[in-house]
């Protein structure tokens, strides 16, 4: 039985006299006690609005959730703020994209770390100090009772990253989400975030709930993996199946516009026309036909269902899917 | 040929339904600011006060029923026994302390506040601008003189912003006599150092962005991104602030009247002295400076209305 | 730190020079002089020509302004026309009313003003926002003199709630010890003679709180709307903190320091709006000394003055600065 | 007719205090303690600070209705009245000449510091003033003893006047025998000036010690003058402190005084600096009365229940010309003119409190000296045009001053009587430019330098004597008037060269009609200026010379 099932979960952007925006479309996905689970698409398609959606950290006013999202029994969609409080960073925590905008520049870090500890391990003073330390110990930041004294913009951008997730994983939560963690990041400090990340998981038992647009990260990472577009998932699979067999054009696409190593000299990439503004509504056909090769008349006639055209638990969202392997650039 | 017909019908079907969907074009900080104004209650507020009040001020003269300083009534009131004339059939705000018709007053005086205020902030705004401009070039062309120049310029403005602004106002207008050119000065030159500054502050936050490190970047010669790109764009939050100047300016002037300094010139009334002077009379007559008092409040209130709401719309911060 | 603080004071002395060159030579052009200013209906040519001689004000602008200069570096302001008595006795006499009036004021602006601010950024669109700010902003189109008047007219003459003008109830002898009406109170032990003062300081001040009230307010609003969009605000909310926490160690901290800028600006310009204010309530303050000054052409009090007020700016500043290095560290003075 | 009444103000402040108190200033406590209880303080509201403590270093009233309380001089006007009594002398007789001045003092009076009163302190207060040297020789410190007595002893200005103080002798104990070289119109009324208050001989000892300077830019007073307790008088209330920061003088009764003694014990004079500000300080409580109301509150105040007595007039307000300045005034026929054409029945009618007079001439009617058949120009504006006309100066234009920012006991509302004034040259043909001033002392200045065509202006007398009033303008030529006549110069030196009063009186008679058959400037009115007081006090007698005595206040 899984820790998080969302099933079906909308989230609308309306209000202020505006037209409404829908910005997730019937994001239905699973994830299991200590499974690691990527959540993949575009900027825009809507991830990380999953993600806010899910911490109860989306405004109040001028939005609307659909669906359901059960974390172990109680559906975090319908929870009241105060519940919803008490879960946060202790039942269920965040990683933010940017480490230095998501610190309080103007309080010292160990402050921002010891706050959590007072707040749902009640510990104060002295024991909450010593907690603090041992927690950036272990997230790797070296001399950690001076740095509990420093401010943000006195780390670097390794160390911050890494402070955010020392207040992440403080108690110890179920479920830690992860959105884009490693973006800001230059590439040598991203690998040893990640490295970091699949420890704490593997200790902990944590379930790690992986937000990006990069496949490397997911292929390096994630036991499952969803492909988001356009606010719905087209297609979800195992990782090594995903990777082997990439069933619908988009994640097709994804994959074929990944320079790789091993392909011949002069090999072109093949990256997807247009952008994730050239779309239509899923109501009228495959919001992605306007990008598409594979693109037929059929497309357009409604909303395509999720399938499983290739093998049992890999899912496509597709009436005209990339069946034959060798179609993989290779 | 059925081939051709379906893919081109497929073609144009994609297109209406790609087109149905919104596209969240990234539309000019201008065109974007000018949508919100639009959107905003305070600015149509503020906009139709000012309107209301530029067309007072330029009809007013014409549709005032009797002349200003008509001293017609002088029988019927007399301030020496708190004797005076309200609001009635032909005069509809009454009659002020010289028997003058206050309604025709009230619409002459509205001219004569508009010019105040607006006189006065362009005074502000030009000679301010200038120094600001010159100040923040020198600010951005950098090299030690340029500093210099800066930072000279900056201290004496600043020194200009400590001084009490109605001090100041009160000693030009000591010293060149008082007139309604006086009242625009003194206001005005208070004003200056307002404006120095922030377009100074501007143009240095502009200089440092990153579109001028690209023209850098390009070899375009400092002088001519200084023209071309700095200044053009810290402009914005000069406009807002004239438009708030337009206000303090209208207020700044009634105080100077509190003060004895305001326009003396009795044959052109002007709300700040009429307010100041009807001040003698609230007890007896207390609709008497209420007019002038109501005028200079809706008015300033619409300015500052527009003001806030172009604040507001300018202000990428602020957005959403 | 100390560095600072004498850097900026240094700073300030060509500035102050060359302000009073200015001044000199402005003043020397306005008519009449304190001659006649003295002497009234009764003044006669032959009177104002002897008692200029003996004020050396028929000699040229630059022994004038010499002469000051040497009274200058022997720290001596001069004497007032108006009052016959140093000028620097006449600041320390009246200054401290003004002080203690300012101060009155800035504290109604900050402690009405932040809340409120905050409330309004929170409530967005909701009433208190909307009140607060069309609130404010009417706040600053009231001219300052009819504010005054309005409230003295209702507070002191129809409700007799506050009394209508002064620092002090007539005959209240109370000590004066710094002059400062409040403080003297309560270092005297006095405490009628202080709860004296603060009923006096309050029309006066409400009134000139006016202003700075009204942008505190607006300017609140704007930076806490602008904190709430941070990212670390979010990253607090992700931590389930109490409300509290979040708002004080979140928000409100990141949010104040602008305002705080702000504030000392403010603080800085009030005497504009004291001159008004204490002639209103003839309030014994620099502000209505000053503004007779110049009727009276009482150069020595206006340079002296001028001097006087850029002093204090500079250390208002220097102030804020200060203030702001303690709760921002990125602007850590070292 | 009169729709909006002061009901109707109180309603609208009473609707802004609901407003109000909702932003929350409103307090628990109610008034301050000196409100309640017993009443043993009169508080009058002044409308500036006293200069000094001295009246002999000072020339303004403000200063003068301080001391005047606490300082009396050898004579005094009586109660109520312009008539020269008995002050501190009881009686007093001049020779023929008017040259030597005896003075029978009062016996039994007693300076505040304990000394004795006598012919000796007499003596040592004139000798003090005549001796004065350095900065007190200033006309700034010193201006009223020059116009009475002249120069000094040592005149270190040239251009000082002459002395004209020979010598003060004490015939006996009680006997003071004061002579003058010459016999000057200023005498006796100037005895009676605070001015030439007396001092106790041993306060003037104190003063001695002290230096008026005049280093920097401006003249130092005393120390002894800026705070109480050297200064001592005889008068009824003794002056106990001067709290310059709270601008306010208290004074206390002075038990041992020889007359009748203060009724109040307290007496403080706040300085409230704006008009309305003293009127509402009274509407509030916080003062029992001030001086100088504007016309317009008094039936508002009276009908409060407030006490609003008007004196008798004493002061005259005049529009001057001066000739020099725009040469069309030369024509006689332009002053008289202009004389024609202004109503100044109706600026008695609407600004002046009840009680004020058109003037007919250069001094009010109270006066010893005033004539009534001199030449009269009646309101006429047909008359006016036509005189213009045969002037050839039918579209003359004329600048004309006015002070703002003040109001005079001649001149309650100088901006609307200058409108009005306009209003009524121009329905004559006549184009006025106006040109505001500040009153002190931009316009003082342009008036006495003769740059103001048109200006207007106004004395109060210091005593009852002609000549203080045409004697201050048309015993010489003066930039101010800008005219040469002679028949009019020594029709009015000739009253001041006369030591006879009556006789004197008619020269002045003379010198009136001679003035206004020339015209120099149009008399306009005469105003009494009104005074306030408390619902609950009893006023005392108010006088023409605004020398009331606040030893004759008491509570109700």
């Amino acid at each position: 039985m899984p820790l998080l099932t969302v099933d079906e979960l909308t989230v609308t952007f309306g209000g202020r006299g505006r037209k409404d925006v829908r910005a997730v479309n019937g994001v239905s996905f699973t994830v299991d006690q200590g499974q690691v689970v990527g959540l993949v698409g575009e900027s825009g398609c809507g991830k990380s609005v999953t993600s806010l959606a899910l911490m109860g950290l989306l405004p109040a006013k001028g939005v609307t959730l659909g669906g359901r999202a059960d974390f172990d029994g109680t559906d975090l969609l319908t929870l009241s703020p105060r519940r919803m409080r008490d879960m946060r960073g202790r039942d269920l925590a965040m990683i933010f994209q940017d480490p230095l905008s998501s610190l309080n520049p103007v309080v010292p870090v160990g402050v921002q770390v010891t706050e959590i500890l007072q707040r749902h391990r009640g510990l104060k003073g002295e024991a909450a100090r010593k907690e603090a330390a041992h927690l950036l110990d272990r997230v790797g930041i070296p001399d950690p009772n001076r740095r509990l004294k420093e401010f943000p913009h006195q780390l670097s951008g390794g160390m911050r990253q890494r402070a955010l997730i020392a207040m992440a994983v403080a108690c110890a939560p179920r479920l830690l989400i992860a959105d884009e963690p490693t973006t800001a990041l230059d590439v040598t400090i991203q690998a040893q975030i990640l490295e970091l990340l699949k420890e704490l998981v593997d200790q902990e038992g944590t379930a790690l709930l992986m937000i990006t647009h990069d496949l490397g990260v997911v292929a390096g990472l994630c036991d499952q993996v969803n492909v988001l577009y356009a606010g719905k998932v087209v297609e979800s699979a195992a990782r090594r199946e995903l990777f082997a067999h990439p069933t619908h054009p988009y994640t097709h696409g994804l994959l074929g516009s990944i320079p790789r190593l091993d392909a011949p000299r002069g090999e072109p990439l093949h990256p997807i026309r247009g952008s994730i503004n050239d779309q239509i509504a899923w109501a009228d056909g495959c919001a992605f036909a306007p990008r598409c090769d594979r693109y037929e008349m059929d497309c357009l006639t409604g909303t395509p269902a999720l399938t499983e055209p290739r093998a049992a638990g890999h899912q496509a969202r597709c009436v005209n899917p990339v069946l034959a392997t060798t179609e993989v650039p290779a | 040929m059925g081939l051709i017909s379906t893919n081109t019908s497929k073609i144009d079907r994609l297109a209406e339904l790609t087109a149905a969907t919104e596209h969240s074009t990234g539309a000019s900080l201008w065109r974007e600011a000018l949508r919100r104004l639009r959107a905003s209650k305070m600015a149509v507020i503020g906009a139709v006060i000012i309107g209301l009040f530029v067309i007072v001020a330029i009809i007013g003269p014409w549709v005032a029923p009797y002349g200003p300083i008509e001293q017609t009534w002088r029988g019927e009131v007399f301030p020496n026994q708190g004797k005076f004339v309200g609001a009635r059939a032909e005069n509809w705000f009454g009659l002020d302390q010289l028997g003058r018709d206050l309604f025709s007053r009230f619409l002459v005086g509205a001219r004569q506040t508009l010019l105040v205020g607006v006189v006065s902030m362009l005074i502000g705004l030009v000679v301010g601008a200038v120094i600001g401009a010159v100040s923040g070039a020198a600010a951005t062309l950098g090299g030690r003189s340029g500093q210099r120049v800066d930072s000279f310029v900056m201290r004496v403005t600043d020194i200009m912003l400590a001084l009490p602004s109605l001090l100041l106002a009160v000693s030009i207008a000591a010293v060149m006599g008082q007139s309604l050119t006086t009242v625009m000065i003194a206001v005005g030159v208070v004003q200056v150092p307002i404006f120095a500054r922030l377009l100074r502050g501007s143009m240095l936050a502009q200089g440092r962005s990153d579109y001028v490190l690209a023209a850098r970047s390009l070899g375009i010669r400092k002088r001519r991104i200084v023209l071309t790109q700095i200044m053009p764009n810290s402009l914005s939050p000069v406009i807002v602030q004239a438009t708030l100047s337009l206000a303090t300016a209208i207020i700044e002037a009634a105080a100077l009247s509190y003060l004895g300094l305001g326009n003396p010139d009795p044959a052109v009334p002007e709300w700040g002295v009429m307010l100041s002077s009807a001040q003698r009379f609230f007890d007896n007559a207390p609709m008497m400076s209420v007019y002038p008092a109501v005028g200079i409040i809706i008015t300033a209130l619409g300015f500052t209305l527009l003001g806030e709401a172009m604040r507001e719309a300018l202000d990428p911060k602020l957005r959403g | 730190m100390l560095r600072l603080v004498v850097r900026r004071l240094l700073q300030l002395i060509p500035t102050l020079l060359g302000l009073s060159v200015l001044l000199f030579l402005w003043l020397n052009r306005l008519p009449g002089g304190p001659a006649s200013a003295i002497l009234g209906e009764r003044a006669t040519e032959a009177d104002v020509a002897r008692i200029n001689r003996t004020l050396g004000l028929d000699q040229p602008v630059y022994v004038q302004y010499g002469r000051f200069l040497k009274r200058l570096f022997n720290l001596d302001l001069g004497t007032s026309v108006q009052t016959g008595q140093p000028v620097w006795d006449e600041f320390v006499l009246r200054f401290p009313a003004t002080v203690e009036l300012s101060i009155a004021a800035m504290i109604i602006a900050t402690v009405v003003g932040i809340p409120l601010g905050y409330l309004a950024a929170r409530k967005r669109g909701g009433w208190i926002d909307v009140a607060s700010v069309s609130g404010s902003l009417v706040g600053i189109c009231i001219p300052v003199f009819f504010l005054a008047l309005l409230l003295k007219g209702v507070f002191a003459v129809e409700l007799g709630i506050f009394p209508s003008f002064g620092r002090q109830s007539t005959g209240l002898d109370a000590t004066d010890v710094t002059g400062f009406a409040v403080l003297d109170g309560l270092l005297t032990g006095e405490f009628d003679a202080s709860w004296d003062a603060i009923m006096h300081l309050v029309l006066p001040a409400v009134a000139l709180a006016s202003i700075p009230l009204a942008v505190i307010v607006r300017m609140t609003r704007a930076s806490v709307l602008e904190v709430l969009g941070e990212d670390y605000v979010r990253t607090a909310e992700s931590k389930g903190l109490e409300r509290r926490v979040v708002r004080g160690r979140h928000i409100l901290r990141n949010a104040m320091l602008p305002v705080v800028t702000a504030v000392g600006l403010l603080t800085g310009s009030l005497l504009s709006g004291a001159v008004l204010t204490e002639s209103v309530f003839s309030f014994g303050g620099i502000g209505s000394f000053i503004r007779t000054a110049i009727e009276a052409r009482d150069y020595p009090v206006l340079v002296g003055f001028i001097l006087f007020i850029a002093m204090v700016y500079v250390l208002i500043n220097l102030l804020v600065d200060l203030l702001y290095s303690v709760i921002d560290p990125r602007v850590r003075v070292h | 007719m009169r729709i909006l009444t002061s009901r109707s103000a109180r309603a609208l402040t009473a609707a802004l205090a609901v407003g109000l108190i909702a932003t929350g200033c409103a307090s628990e406590r109610g008034k301050d303690g000196d409100k309640d209880g017993a009443k043993d303080t009169f508080v009058f509201g002044a409308p500036g600070d006293p200069a000094s403590l001295d009246p002999s270093l000072a020339a303004d009233g403000e200063t003068f209705r301080v001391t005047r309380q606490a300082f009396e001089a050898l004579l005094e006007h009586e109660s109520g009245g312009s008539k020269l009594v008995g002050g501190l002398a009881e009686k007093w007789s001049s020779n023929p000449e008017g040259t030597v001045w005896t003075f029978n003092l009062r016996k039994g009076v007693k300076f505040h510091d304990g000394e004795a009163f006598n012919a000796a302190a007499v003596c040592a207060n004139y000798d003090h003033w005549f001796n004065w040297k350095g900065t007190y020789q200033s006309s700034a410190i010193s201006t009223y003893w020059q116009d009475i007595m002249g120069g000094f002893a040592k005149n270190e200005d040239k251009e000082a006047p002459a002395p004209n103080y020979k010598s003060c002798t004490a015939k006996d104990e009680n006997t003071a025998v004061i002579e003058v070289l010459k016999p000057s119109a200023n005498l006796p009324g100037g005895f009676s000036l605070q001015a030439l208050a007396i001092h106790s001989p041993k306060a003037i000892k104190e003063y001695e010690k002290q230096e008026a300077s005049a280093k920097g830019d401006a003249i130092t007073y005393p120390k002894y003058s800026q705070e109480a307790g050297t200064v001592a008088g005889t008068g009824p209330y003794k002056i106990a402190k001067w709290n310059k920061g709270n601008k306010e003088v208290s004074l206390t009764r002075f038990d041992d005084y020889w007359g009748d003694k203060a009724k109040v014990k307290n007496l403080v004079i706040r300085t409230i600096d704006t008009e309305e500000g003293r009127r509402q300080a009274l509407q509030a409580g916080d003062i029992d009365g001030y001086d100088l109301v504007a016309p317009a509150d008094i039936k508002t105040l009276e009908s409060a229940g407030f006490k609003v007595p008007t004196r008798d007039v004493f002061n005259l307000l005049y529009l001057g010309m001066t000739q020099t300045k725009n040469p069309a005034l030369q024509k006689p026929e332009v002053r008289q003119a202009i004389a024609h054409a202004v109503d100044r029945e109706n600026i008695v009618k609407t600004q002046l409190p009840a009680g004020g007079k058109v003037a007919t001439q250069f001094m009010p009617d109270t006066v010893a000296g005033w004539s009534e058949n001199v030449k009269k120009y009646p309101f006429d504006t047909a008359k006016a045009k036509q005189l213009l006309a045969s002037a050839g100066a039918s579209n003359l234009s004329v600048e004309m001053c006015y002070p703002t920012e003040v109001t005079r006991p001649y001149m309650p509302a100088p901006q609307d009587i200058f409108e009005l004034i306009k209003a009524d040259l121009e329905k004559a043909g006549i184009k006025v430019t106006p040109k505001p001033l500040k009153w002190n002392p931009d316009y003082l200045d342009a008036v006495e330098s003769g740059s103001c065509a048109l200006h207007m202006l106004g004395w109060t007398g210091d005593f009852n004597d002609g000549y203080n009033f045409i004697g201050t303008w048309f015993a010489e030529p003066d930039k101010q008037w800008g005219f040469k006549d002679d028949k009019v110069f020594t029709a009015v030196k000739a009253g001041s060269l006369q030591g006879d009063p009556t006789k004197r009186t008619d020269l002045y008679k003379a010198a009136n009609e001679a003035i206004m058959e020339y015209l120099p400037g149009l008399p306009l009115t005469s105003s009494p200026p009104a005074i306030a007081f408390g619902k609950n006090v009893v006023p005392p007698k108010v006088s023409p010379l605004t020398q009331e005595n606040f030893a004759e206040v008491s509570f109700k």
